[in-house]
């Protein structure tokens, strides 16, 4: 199976080549989302940086983990950020100055920091050990075996996690979903008595569709009823409660310029 | 020897102050009268003891009476036990005999205080202190006997504390008292490391073990304990302001008993200072200096009073100095101590009686020619000051002419100069105290108008007329046949010892009788003509410093007490400054550091990040570093 | 050959179609700017003034990508299990009966309280 | 492939039941009627508890052994801890009980007019009571967990619900939400943290089982510094849950926000969980590397007393002060991990019983303190409180001095044996800090019962509410075992030191 080892001056291996270039990507992609002024394009940045991290764990032999990285992680909670942002409003772009006197500064130096320390005591750790990947975990495959992990050995911690599972349930549903009064919205069976058991059943065969035969099919002009003078109830209670609506004996048959004259079209 | 009524001598005055004390008002009618009874039998127990005595053999007259054991620590056992040798029942029948006089004296001079019953009360406490000083068988009792006596003086001179200059003289007493008294604990504490024993028995039979320069120190302490109570130099300030007392005060404390403890307890201590010759060079000094200090005052004081306290000073300035010639010197200090006793309190109870009459003047320029009106007090003022200056058949010349003997007789050019020191006491002494009589008895009237002289009833004239008596028969009974000496010598173990005589006897007797003689000359030449009412300012420079007590007062205030009160001050201000400060500072840095990490705490969810980010940091740091 | 050449193609066949179709319409395309054009489509009416920007998208989203998200995770598991539920035996299926079991209460519980719902 | 997993059910019992009790809770949060709701709720919720705790004392004197393929370790500091738990979550909940403590639609906007026709309609958040069943639940595994992964999901199963139910409080509802988002960021942040260290962890021993990694330790072959980073970032992750030091500055803001009984339940349940799981992994993993990590731990145990205390003396919120002084506790229950020695654990257990139940109670009677507009947190509108209801204040005087450590109370003993245990570590330099910030905190304790007592009622319309049953009893029955443990503890110690012996 594929090796990857981080030896030194073995280059010529594509996972080192597909590294050398994806990583600085990745750092510059995750450095952007922090500068970058809009709410939505760091979060689009950040979708990259997962989807590199993805692309890193299929080179590493995880492809199980890889692609549930993709679903899940990138598909699902990036498409949350970006549901958030569109809640939240995403104009408002949030204003990068720092008023905590001394922030940034700190904050760069301890990342810095962080980052140095961590960079040399892994190196410190790491130079000159051999690496081992997962050829012995992946033997029967990478997915058999994780189930066989997951199913057996981690079985409790599995149960456990539904628990979490219907926390996070709970917790949307009494943070987001705001009761609507039950008696607010009629049911399926009461919507149809009042149509059919009205008094009228001028609409019980449904409301005629907007636009005039095969000459303007447009939401905003009103049909025309048999005896040629538009059907109100063609026309969405929006519109004309804007005033939207545009007179329909514009398009009647009768009105339309003589083809004849026009010589070519257009 | 035991005896059991030892106890007596004391238990009855300090039973009788205390229930004096505790009746309050309602004792006052019979209050005094109950006082002076209580003295008097005391004085009556005192008297059936020294014939007890005097029948005993000379080597067993001493006895004993063990109370109980006060202190048992380990190997420091102190019993509260009273010793009754030759020395101290001289003492005790000189306190209770003169004390009974006062009380009775007092009687008629308190007649019109209100708190009469107060201050007898005070007296009886005073007895009985002066009795436990005199009666103590170790310095530890004697201590305690020491502080109490202090107290009584304390509260007797403050009697009439409405005064604040009386209240200040008293608390300047009870201070100087306190020094000495500093003097006399450090002494047990050395005699205790020293001897293991504070008892005198037990002391005199270590002393020759001793080292010398332990008795030294031990015998300069006591030296300095006896300055203090004795009122000698440096510690004579007290004296003159302790006149601020009632009369019988005066003369009781300041002039027979307490005054005499120093003396006391230099000759009790006796086998220490013979062992501790620089010890007793320093008695002698001291005691020549107070002698002259106490002349050069008495000379230019014009309160009646403080002329007396000044002779006083002057003459236990002669019976120091006399303790300090050895042996021999003890029995004559003891025998001056007992004439000066008498004629001394006679002459402040005539005193007293002037003032009685001059409805309390005590300037003698105001006085003159009281000679006719009060002839009783002239007559006992008369043979005191007789027997003060030494005229030979009277008491003072017996003991004071064998100080100055035994001054003269003493090696080297010591003694010439001691003996020539003591001379010129006597002269002086014969000066002030002619001026005294010149002033207040003869002479014309100075009075003012208000005062009409009149004489003290009997109850006051009595006892000053056995006083008087007492001052003439003293001496010659004391000394004739060297009676007091052999009495007292097994005490200070004076074996007869013949010294090297530097001048006969009677060579010294006429060169006394001579001063004395030019004393008088010069006093009646200077005070015949008529005396100005107001003491004369444009005096010569000497005559201003003795008015001013050889400006004592202002040596003391300038040397002790200011540097005391800017140390105080000092101590005040760094305890505020430097503890009080030190506690706030804490509290202070506890609220600020409190206030400085509270801002840490700023609320912005970006700030905790980064905190958690530091605490990583910082934790990857310490590693980074232990795995260097 | 290295495995990783066809991945390498396919990947830049695929980039490539994307840019060239983009790049060709914008270059053949004729560009007459019309009004109606530029305005937004929606169904033939007038398009309702908008909030510059999209404005705010009401809580339902979220609450559904929420939802969308929790049995996302759960077909996560289900995905291994399927995979090897034969070894697994009847445990496996026990097991699994009982982590679905437990989340399709959440789903009865978001269900009954009216989460699906839309408006 | 492996032979089929074998459960041991009757070790896990309690930690089923508490899910079991929760995941029915949610089903009655569907189906049950809105107004009979919060008393079925409550019911269910006590009666799990109940019986999860008498399931725990019937296993008690089982051979303590690994469960549930070695995931769980039941032993007997595990049994202690889960012991405590169970009894602080059952009297938690009867302060939770009195739900108008919550607010009546979490969804509502804060001021909106939804959330006043929802507090009219009275209706009311009956989700808490699954949502502490599943923290409990989380709490039961965490110091039971025996290896990285259980470790990580007990940690999220009990942290989730927190993080949830913090931002719940009638009272100041905008604050409380703001409190819960910081917490769940940091939470989020500091997991991560925790993640990133298990994996080194995984990497120095190529094993996640907590006893395969302290066969590694021993071993010695791997390179410690995975090692150490894997141990640093570990411990980062529950101190940060435990509210120590450099990682507490979420602890004052939340305790605030939250609602009360929340906070109570919070500041004591997790307290003991956090650190029954920081002392199996110390004692059992890390016993042995323990000279590289101790002089580490000791600095942060020293800043965390300091701190909590100095801090806390000027505070004039009720329920920063107490978040500040937990702080400081959490740095004496430090002091008793670290002594690592037997008597170290047992002291550190006997505290975490001693604090949590005073803090349940303290806790309790200050939900009761309210006026027209809710709870009064204010120091100085407590002023006078004393004169007013002395029997509330009296209690929570009490509570003040277990805090305080004054003798007589279960807080004298615990300090007493973390600190005993400390110096037999030769550990002097902390317990001369513990000693001194003990000082500094009986400070602020007793300048609040001054306050009650001494200061002149400033005519303040502040209140005590007449308690609920449920939450007097909460209150009382802490108050006992305050006292109890304070005057009598030996039965208790003696039952600890039976038990408090780790299995690998």
């Amino acid at each position: 199976m594929i090796r990857l080892s981080l030896e030194i001056g073995q280059t010529q291996k594509p996972e080192a080549i597909l590294f050398y270039i994806l990583a600085p990507l990745s750092v510059l992609a995750a450095l952007g989302m922090l500068i970058v002024r809009k709410a939505v394009h760091s979060a689009l940045l950040l979708a990259w940086v997962m989807i590199t991290l993805a692309i890193f764990y299929i080179a590493l032999d995880a492809a199980f983990l890889g692609i549930v990285q993709i679903v899940v992680y990138t598909g699902a909670v990036m498409m949350l950020f970006l549901f958030i942002l569109m809640l939240v409003g995403v104009d408002a772009p949030d204003s990068l100055t720092e008023n905590i006197k001394g922030h940034r500064a700190t904050a760069i130096v301890a990342a810095l920091g962080f980052g140095g320390l961590l960079i040399s005591l892994i190196g410190r750790a790491t130079l000159n050990h051999v690496s081992v990947g997962l050829a012995m975990a992946n033997e029967p495959g990478n997915v058999q075996g994780l189930a066989s992990l997951i199913f057996t050995q981690y079985v409790f911690p599995f149960e456990v996690i539904s628990a979490l599972l219907i926390t996070a349930a709970l917790g949307a549903m009494v943070l987001a979903h705001s009761q609507k009064s039950a008696g607010a919205r009629l049911s399926q069976r009461a919507l149809s008595s009042v149509r059919f058991r009205g008094d009228s059943l001028a609409n019980a065969a449904g409301l005629p569709s907007s636009g005039v035969f095969a000459r303007h099919n447009a939401v905003d002009v009103p049909a025309l009823l048999p005896d040629g003078t538009p059907a109100k109830n063609s026309i969405s209670g929006v519109l004309t409660a804007r005033g939207d609506v545009q007179d329909s004996t514009q398009y009647a048959l009768g009105s339309l310029p003589k083809v004849d004259d026009e010589s070519g079209d257009k | 020897m035991t005896s059991n009524n030892l106890v007596y001598l004391i238990a009855l005055p300090l039973f009788s102050s205390g229930f004096l004390m505790m009746l309050g008002r309602r004792a006052d009618k019979w209050g005094h009268i109950f006082a002076t009874l209580i003295s008097a039998s005391a004085f009556g127990i005192g008297a059936f003891e020294f014939l007890q005595m005097l029948a005993r053999p000379s080597e067993s007259r001493a006895v004993t009476q063990k109370l109980f054991s006060w202190i048992s620590v380990g190997t420091f056992q102190v019993d509260a036990s009273l010793l009754l040798d030759q020395l101290s029942i001289s003492f005790v029948l000189l306190i209770t005999g003169v004390g009974t006089l006062i009380h009775i004296y007092s009687i008629a001079y308190m007649s019109h205080d209100l708190d009469r019953r107060r201050f007898f009360a005070f007296l009886n406490f005073f007895i009985a202190a002066m009795l436990l000083l005199v009666l103590g068988d170790s310095y530890l009792n004697l201590y305690v006997g020491w502080e109490g006596v202090g107290l009584a003086s304390y509260l007797l001179i403050g009697f009439w504390n409405q005064k604040p200059e009386y209240a200040t003289a008293a608390k300047k007493a009870f201070i100087a008292n306190r020094v000495g008294d500093v003097g006399l604990s450090l002494a047990i504490m050395i005699a205790f490391a020293t001897f293991g024993t504070v008892s005198f028995a037990g002391v005199e039979e270590k002393v020759s073990g001793a080292s010398t320069a332990a008795l030294t120190g031990i015998g300069l302490m006591l030296l300095l304990a006896a300055t203090g109570k004795s009122a000698q130099f440096p510690l004579q300030s007290w004296l003159g302001d302790a006149m601020a007392g009632p009369t019988p005060v005066s003369a009781l404390i300041h002039a027979a008993t307490m005054v005499t403890a120093g003396v006391y307890l230099i000759t009790r201590s006796n086998f220490i200072f013979d062992n501790a010759p620089t010890a007793q060079l320093c008695v002698v000094i001291i005691g020549a200096i107070t002698l002259m200090f106490g002349a050069l005052i008495g000379t230019a004081k014009d309160d009646i009073k403080k002329a007396l306290a000044a002779s006083t000073m002057s003459q236990i300035g002669y019976m120091i100095l006399a303790t300090g010639l050895g042996p021999v010197g003890y029995a004559f200090a003891i025998m001056h101590l007992l004439t000066h006793g008498f004629f001394k309190a006679g002459m402040f109870l005539g005193a007293g009686s002037v003032m009685h009459g001059m409805d309390d003047e005590v300037n003698m320029r105001k006085y003159g020619g009281l000679g006719k009106l009060m002839p009783i007090t002239a007559i006992t003022f008369g043979l005191g000051y007789l027997a003060i200056i030494g005229v030979p058949p009277f008491a003072g010349f017996y003991s004071k002419d064998k100080i100055i003997e035994t001054a003269f007789n003493s090696e080297g050019i010591k003694g010439l100069f001691i003996g020539g020191a003591a001379l010129l006491g006597a002269l002086v002494t014969a000066f002030y105290m002619t001026r005294v009589i010149i002033l207040t008895f003869t002479g014309a009237k100075r009075w003012d108008e208000k005062a009409h002289p009149h004489e003290s009833p009997f109850l006051m004239w009595g006892p000053m007329a056995i006083l008087a008596i007492g001052s003439v028969a003293s001496g010659f009974l004391l000394s004739s046949g060297n009676r007091f000496v052999s009495w007292l010598a097994p005490v200070v173990n004076s074996h007869e010892v013949e010294h090297a005589e530097r001048f006969q006897p009677v060579v010294v007797t006429t060169m006394a009788l001579v001063a004395v003689l030019i004393g008088v000359a010069i006093a009646i030449a200077k005070y015949r003509s008529d005396v100005p009412r107001v003491a004369p300012t444009n005096v010569n420079i000497f005559t201003k410093i003795a008015r001013r007590d050889l400006l004592q007062d202002d040596f003391n205030e300038a040397v002790l007490m200011r540097p005391g009160q800017a140390l105080t001050n000092f101590l005040v201000a760094t305890d505020e400054r430097a503890i009080d400060g030190a506690v706030r500072t804490v509290g202070a840095v506890v609220i600020g550091s409190s206030k400085g990490i509270r801002k840490t705490q700023n609320g912005f969810v970006r700030s905790y990040a980064l905190l958690i980010l530091f605490g990583a940091f910082a934790l990857l740091a310490t590693i980074w570093v232990v795995t260097l | 050959m290295n495995p990783y050449i066809p991945i390498l193609v396919i990947g830049a066949f695929g980039f490539g179609f994307g840019v060239f179709s983009i790049v060709a319409a914008a270059l053949t395309g004729p560009k007459r700017y019309n009004r109606a054009k530029a305005a937004a489509y929606e169904c033939g009416i007038e398009p309702s003034p908008q909030a510059q920007g999209g404005g705010r998208f009401p809580v339902k989203y979220f609450l559904t990508a929420m939802l969308f998200i929790i049995f996302d995770i759960e077909i996560v598991f289900l995905y291994p299990w399927a995979v090897s539920f034969d070894q697994l035996g009847l445990f496996g299926l026990v097991e699994m009966v009982l982590f679905i079991g437990t989340v399709f209460v959440a789903y009865a519980y978001v269900w009954r309280r009216g989460g699906l719902e839309w408006d | 492939m492996s032979d089929t997993p074998v459960l041991q059910y009757s070790f896990l019992a309690p930690i089923l039941i508490v899910l079991g009790g929760a995941v029915i809770g949610v089903l009655l949060e569907a189906f049950a009627a809105a107004k009979r709701r919060a008393v079925l709720q409550l019911t269910l919720t006590l009666g799990t508890l109940f019986i999860a705790f008498l399931s725990l004392l019937r296993i008690r004197n089982l051979t303590s052994a690994k469960a549930a393929m070695g995931s769980v370790m039941i032993d007997g500091p595990t049994i202690l801890m889960q012991g405590t738990i169970l009894l602080i979550a059952f009297f938690a909940v009867m302060i939770i009980g009195d739900v108008d403590n919550f607010t009546a639609q979490a969804s509502a906007v804060p001021g909106s007019d939804e959330e006043k026709s929802a507090l009219q309609a009275g209706r009311q958040q009956t989700e808490i009571f699954p949502l502490t069943l599943f923290a409990v639940a989380g709490m039961l595994l965490f110091p039971a967990a025996n290896d990285l992964v259980t470790l990580f999901v007990a940690l999220e199963v009990l942290s989730l619900p927190l993080y949830l139910m913090a931002g719940l409080s009638r009272h100041r509802r905008l604050f409380s939400q703001e409190a819960a988002l910081k917490y769940f960021l940091l939470g989020a942040y500091a997991s991560a943290f925790f993640l990133f260290g298990a994996a080194f962890l995984y990497g120095f021993s190529y094993s996640v089982t907590l006893s395969g990694i302290h066969a590694a330790v021993i071993g010695g072959t791997a390179n410690n510094i995975f090692l150490l980073i894997g141990l640093t970032f570990i411990s980062l992750g529950l101190l940060f849950k435990v509210g120590a030091v450099p990682f507490h500055a979420w602890t004052p803001d939340v305790y605030q926000g939250a609602p009360t009984p929340i906070t109570g339940f919070m500041a004591a349940a997790t307290k003991v969980a956090a650190f029954g799981a920081m002392l199996r992994i110390y004692y059992v993993t890390f016993a042995e590397a323990n000279w590289n990590w101790r002089p580490i731990l000791t600095v942060i145990a020293i800043a965390t007393m300091l701190v909590g205390s100095i801090v806390a003396i000027t505070q004039r919120d009720i329920k920063r002060m107490l978040a500040y002084s937990s702080i400081a506790h959490a740095g004496f229950l430090f002091t008793g991990v670290i002594a690592l020695n037997k008597a170290g654990l047992a002291a550190t257990l006997f505290y975490l019983l001693a604090y949590g139940f005073a803090t349940i109670g303290a806790f309790g009677v200050i939900t009761l303190v309210r006026d027209s507009s809710g709870e009064i947190t204010d120091l100085n509108r407590w002023a006078g409180l004393g004169r007013r209801s002395p029997k509330i204040a009296a209690l929570f005087s009490f509570f003040l001095f277990a805090f305080a450590g004054i003798p007589l109370t279960s807080g004298f003993i615990g300090k007493f044996a973390i600190f005993t245990a400390a110096y037999e570590s030769g550990n002097i330099g902390v317990v001369v800090v513990g000693v001194l910030s003990s000082a500094i905190a009986a400070f602020f304790y007793i300048r609040v019962i001054v306050m009650m007592y001494f200061a002149d009622d400033n005519g303040d319309s502040l209140t005590v509410v007449i308690p609920s049953p449920l939450t007097s009893i909460a209150i009382w029955v802490s108050g006992g075992v305050t006292l109890v443990l304070g005057v009598y503890p030996t039965p208790v110690l003696n039952a600890i030191n039976t038990l408090a012996t780790f299995i690998r």
